[in-house]
């Protein structure tokens, strides 16, 4: 038991290590927040199994903090991205914008 | 003259209190007093009755306040005047900016740039249900976890922030929130003259304690986390609520 | 109908948080009913016959879609990470969907942000408007194909 | 023994995540890379904090782990409200 949960624990750091290269790599702000969310939503995830197979006691708290995760990371970053986008800091490498020629835009 | 006479009554009234307080045999010398006798050791050994035996988590009966949880045993059992005190500052604090920024009449919400989008709202109202929970969680189990009736309000004012933030029309009812607050307030004074009624002092613990670490374990204190979480959530939903409107105009 | 679906996800909720005792069982039944005498007026999702069955449908059919494709997002994210030079050609496109209800159309967008290459902005009526990392598709349709497509049809029988 | 060395390498690895998120913070040329950054630093903490429960094998990590979830949403939130406000004209 200890094996397996050290063995998610070890995925996790990863995907978390990969989410701090993504957000530190990518070139501009939207593929920022996609390597982030990503990335952090699974580091997560396989962090939290490792410690519940750590100990099974702890199993139903766990599964609360990663269902709170899931809904909420999500959430978070497209409030993010529509603020970017509102805020006018839009990336010029787009090469197809049709958040622009919608009814209200702007 | 009158400042000399002053300085002549001060010292006077100093050269009295030193000498009174020698010839009292209760007040020990300087330098004669041993720590372990002072009353911080045994609250750290919650045996200020008896006899100066250690708290085992789980196994302890009857300890004083029953409460696993250090601080919250001084906080709300010990200095629980001091407590009343915090949340009084609290209560005048809400009732200035209600003062300030309240206006008769009708009111509406602040137009914000902030425009939320869909998965926000409808997301905040799946959440809303988590953190109030969670507040409600770290309330209650006050006396054997860290938080309490603060922590635990400052969550529940959190969830209303959120829906605040995540809906533009949403306003929550400031009538209930002062009502609440208003009953949660006087419901601990009423405690504590239940404790002088059916104990010595005011505020004391009436309540029979368990064993330490068990969820029914504590006498009054879970009572009174409540009632503090009840008033620090109604209160600072109400600065969110007042700061975020504006009486209307027009 | 209203009242009880509220009670049961604030009783679950607590119970998951605090454990399942004989005293917290008791306690936290006392709590969800109060609580749920004040927020039943918010609720608006209501239950019906069928919700065991959606809710076993949700678990054993949706989550290890969900998983697989997160999983596979991750790896798509890695390979661009560790590249030495991003391969991207990005832009932002709508993909119309056809589930109605709110959550259906939240779970679904939450699903299209975690999957390979696409971030979810914002939904408006039926369109979602979606920031991909490589668009491929040159209209609607294939965009759709490619997107939200392997979701719908499974959220299409859980959600309205 | 070999727990130590595991420990180890978990926390370096997430230590790493920090860094990597804290450099993006410092760089960050516009505030939503920032915000960003926080947000990507706000969840390697929770994991960090996960870990930690594991470690000294308290529950009440994980509490604390569940709050500051909690509390890094609506960070995220008002932030997101906050740059949303903050248009270029008047920058």
């Amino acid at each position: 038991m200890t094996i397996a949960s050290y063995v998610f624990l070890i995925i996790g750091g990863l995907f978390f290590l990969l989410g701090g290269l993504g957000v530190l790599r990518m070139p501009d702000t939207f593929n920022r927040i996609q390597a982030g969310t990503k990335a952090t939503t699974l580091g997560a995830f396989s962090t939290l199994i490792g410690v519940g197979l750590g100990n099974l006691d702890w199993a139903f708290k766990i599964v609360l903090i990663i269902v709170f995760i899931v809904i909420s990371n999500p959430i978070g970053s497209s409030a993010i991205a529509k603020a970017t986008y509102k805020s006018k800091q839009i990336p010029d490498n787009l090469v197809q914008d049709e958040l622009a020629n919608r009814g209200d835009a702007k | 003259m009158k400042k000399l006479f002053a300085f002549v009554l001060t010292i006077g009234l100093g050269v009295l209190m030193i000498f009174s307080l020698r010839a009292n045999t209760l007040f020990p010398e300087f330098g004669d007093v041993s720590i372990a006798d002072r009353i911080s050791a045994l609250f750290l050994d919650k045996s200020v009755n008896g006899d100066n035996g250690d708290v085992v988590f789980g196994q302890t009966t009857d300890a004083e306040d029953g409460a696993a949880n250090l601080v919250t045993s001084i906080v709300v059992d010990y200095r629980s005047f001091d407590t009343l005190g915090e949340v009084t500052v609290l209560f005048i604090s809400s009732l200035g900016v209600a003062l300030l920024l309240g206006v008769a009449g009708k009111q509406k919400r602040l137009a914000l740039n902030f425009k939320p989008n869909f998965m926000l709202r409808v997301g905040s109202r799946a959440l809303f249900g988590i953190i109030l929970m969670t507040g409600v969680y770290v309330i209650l189990h006050g006396h054997l976890t860290p938080g309490g009736g603060f922590p635990g309000g400052a969550m529940i004012a959190s969830s209303i922030l959120l829906l605040y933030l995540a809906d533009d029309e949403f306003r929550t009812k400031v009538k209930g929130f002062k009502v609440l607050e208003s009953v949660a307030g006087s419901l601990y004074v009423i405690v504590g003259l239940l404790g002088l009624v059916l104990a010595t002092y005011f505020l004391q613990n009436f309540l029979p304690t368990g064993t330490v670490g068990d969820l029914f374990s504590a006498g009054v204190l879970p009572i009174v986390y409540v009632l503090i979480g009840l008033k620090v959530g109604s209160e600072i939903s109400g600065i969110i609520d007042h700061f975020l409107t504006e009486g209307d105009l027009a | 109908m209203k009242y009880l679906a509220t009670f049961l996800v604030m009783f679950v909720v607590y119970l998951f948080l605090a454990g399942f005792t004989l005293d917290e069982v008791i306690l936290g039944s006392i709590v969800s009913a109060a609580l749920t005498l004040i927020l039943v007026k918010f609720v608006d999702f209501r239950i019906d016959w069928k919700f065991p069955w959606k809710l076993v449908k949700f678990v054993f059919v949706y989550l290890p879609l969900f998983i697989w494709k997160l999983i596979v997002a991750n790896f798509d994210v890695a390979r661009r990470v560790l590249t030495p030079k991003i391969p991207l050609n990005p832009g932002i496109v709508k993909v119309k969907t056809n589930l109605k209800g709110d959550f259906g159309k939240l779970t679904l967008a939450n699903s299209i942000t975690l999957t390979p290459g696409t971030l979810s902005i914002d939904v408006e009526d039926d369109y979602i408007y979606v920031h991909t990392v490589d668009v491929k598709g040159q209209n609607e349709e294939e965009n759709r194909k490619n997107i939200s497509e392997p979701f719908e049809k499974v959220l299409g029988g859980i959600f309205k | 023994m070999t727990n130590d060395i595991l420990n180890i390498v978990v926390f370096s690895l997430l230590g790493l995540g920090v860094l990597f998120a804290v450099i993006r913070f410092i760089k960050g040329p516009k505030l939503s890379d920032r915000v960003v950054a926080l947000d990507t630093f706000n969840m390697i903490v929770i994991g960090v904090i996960a870990v930690l429960a594991a470690v000294f094998q308290n529950s009440l990590y994980l509490d604390i782990a569940m709050v500051y979830a909690i509390l890094a949403f609506l960070e995220t939130v008002v932030f997101a409200r906050y740059v949303e406000g903050k248009n270029d004209d008047n920058r």
